[in-house]
């Protein structure tokens, strides 16, 4: 690879960097380019992660879903908060606790996620399916069919997640903190 | 159900006991006393395990032990606690609470037989411990919720950072008679019924919604009115400042903290005979007696109620 | 006016400007930087446009009616067009709410829309309409005598969908309510 046609690779995609909405994948770049070069086209995303991460400045390159997108860096987050003047993303206990059951064990449907969480969840699956974080993907082949429920690239996306096998072995959260040490207090924390 | 009523057990660890112990951490020493007639607190407190298994697994970290060493007959019985206090908010106990409860109590049961049979003979089922099941169900919930804390701390987009904004795209799709094929939709059945369930779900909160009137009482409005009240009448209950205003949580909550903040300000006082008993606000006179300062006490008379008109 | 507070205004401006859908006035951007110094918001502006140009890449900074926004080079723009027209489409959410009543309740009538959806949906349904997936099927004969509408056969491909009738039944979806707790909304479908 030449590094004219790295050059120009760069350029272009930053270009789309900037009007992509969604995270750009390979495979959309190589189209978009008309390039088969993959190399070339992953030379080129590294070359730009490492030169905005040096510039260290407003937005960073992140690999997430399975893409790449433009994000503004987190220490300007009140800003733009501010600048969008929305309510900020939240997610209340229910929800992640429910989400994190169906990122492990999907696809999973209602009845196992109740059984884990020991209550009724129609109400946050309704939740979590009307933001798009998780999606409808069959039934299960049991009495009553009941759906099956699966995460989407949304939920990658929202949780800055690369693949859905950068999740942290469930495992791992084993023995994270001694039972005793939680205060009282963070049952409070939401979101 | 056999055995003694539930919460009575031990005659100490009683709804109130629990009540304290909720509490206490959230409030300095000096208010306490007035939350105990706050129960709009508890309900909040109460009504924020997300179930059986929630509130299980708060009791086994208030007890500072390890899941595995489960102290059932404990545990069981501030469990019973717990449900008996909701039952005295008058909190509809969701029905999990108490299937919870009855596996409880069954575990707890077949511990204590264990206990009093002595190992020599007629061990049938020696070896399977009745709590295992619940351990593991409890482990594996605990999992779960360490999952979910990962997924709380990440950098999450719209909250920490932020990208692109959306378009609509919607308008790229041909017009009537355009024959010319967009190929790739990014929309399904799953989709559509979802969006139907958002709508189905929204009328239904629509029709739920209480009438509230929408124009929300300010803190500094709570307090000319509290004032205003206790200038022509003082000492009186917290119960008939509240009954005074209109039926509705918010204002009970603003009412509370505007006490709270007088109370901080040196302007009443609010005194209590004994846990439960009705909380006596009075109003403060300032030392010496010469008149008040122009601080509002005698600016409005009795009727200045902004709430009734 | 001092070099770091220089560099933390561009920083912020360059988040700013990467996540706003419209262009930033000078006004919005001293309200969000908490600065009413305006030479030093105007110098940051200048700095990032001189950078963005020197760098000749990607994007350029480009002042329009009175704002500031980003937008890509113009000798990108034959790779940008290709991107956006490769790009699966999105429906939004209330074009997709507005299908789905009409979808589930056809033939149905814009007064009905407009109350299960809880706001105005004249030009959702103009946009479907010119889009061909909800066509207009006679009228209701109430006083008014609002226009009827119902899917089309496009609705159907786009949905994979073989006939109307393969639409699942929001009744049959037991796992999304809890026991005995269906939705108000009751399928009106024949065939």
């Amino acid at each position: 690879m030449d590094s004219a046609s790295l050059y120009t690779c760069k350029d272009i995609i930053e270009s789309l960097l900037l009007v992509a909405a969604e995270p750009l994948t390979p495979a959309a770049l190589g189209e978009v380019l008309e390039i088969d070069d993959n190399e070339l086209i992953a030379a080129a995303v590294d070359h730009l992660e490492d030169e905005y991460r040096r510039r260290n400045r407003g937005f960073l390159l992140q690999r997430v879903g399975g893409g790449i997108r433009l994000v503004t860096r987190e220490e300007n987050a009140p800003y733009i908060r501010r600048y969008i003047a929305g309510k900020p993303v939240r997610f209340s206990r229910a929800a992640l606790e429910t989400l994190a059951i169906v990122a492990y064990r999907q696809p999973v449907t209602r009845p196992e996620i109740d059984a884990v969480r020991g209550v009724d969840s129609s109400g946050v699956i309704r939740q979590l399916l009307t933001r798009e974080l998780i999606t409808i993907k069959g039934r299960k082949d049991v009495p009553g069919s009941p759906m099956l429920y699966v995460t989407t690239d949304r939920f990658l996306q929202i949780f800055n997640l690369r693949t859905l096998s950068s999740l942290p072995d469930i495992k791992s959260f084993g023995d994270l903190y001694p039972a005793a040490e939680l205060p009282l207090l963070d049952r409070q924390v939401e979101g | 159900m056999d055995g003694p009523e539930p919460g009575a057990e031990g005659g100490t660890y009683t709804g109130a006991a629990v009540a304290a112990d909720i509490v206490r951490p959230f409030f300095p020493p000096a208010h306490t006393h007035a939350l105990y007639a706050l129960q709009e607190h508890f309900y909040v407190l109460l009504d924020s395990f997300e179930g059986p298994l929630d509130l299980l697994l708060f009791l086994v970290r208030k007890n500072r032990v390890a899941i595995e060493d489960l102290p059932i007959l404990n545990i069981t019985r501030q469990y019973l606690a717990y449900l008996e206090l909701m039952g005295e908010m008058n909190l509809a106990i969701a029905s999990e609470y108490l299937v919870m409860a009855a596996t409880l109590i069954q575990i707890k049961s077949r511990v204590l037989i264990r206990m009093q049979t002595p190992t020599d003979e007629g061990a049938e089922d020696e070896g399977e411990d009745p709590r295992e099941e619940l351990i593991a169900r409890l482990q594996a919930y605990e999992l779960y919720r360490k999952g979910a804390d990962f997924l709380a701390a990440q950098p999450l987009l719209g909250r920490d950072v932020f990208s692109r904004p959306q378009v609509d795209d919607f308008s790229r799709l041909p017009a009537a008679g355009d024959t010319a094929p967009v190929e790739r939709y990014a929309v399904t059945v799953a989709d559509l019924l979802t969006a139907y369930v958002a709508v189905a779900d929204r009328l239904k909160a629509e029709s739920e919604r209480l009438e509230i009137v929408q124009d929300a009482v300010s803190l500094d409005q709570m307090l000319d009115h509290v004032t205003a009240r206790l200038a022509t009448h003082s000492p009186q209950e917290f119960e008939e400042l509240a009954r005074r205003l209109p039926a509705d949580r918010s204002l009970l909550a603003v009412l509370f903290f505007s006490l709270l903040e007088l109370t901080r300000l040196k302007r009443v006082r609010l005194a209590q005979e004994e846990p439960f008993a009705p909380i006596v606000v009075s109003r403060r006179r300032h030392s010496g007696d010469g008149p008040p300062v122009a601080d509002g006490w005698n600016a409005a008379g009795d009727g200045a109620n902004p709430f009734t008109a």
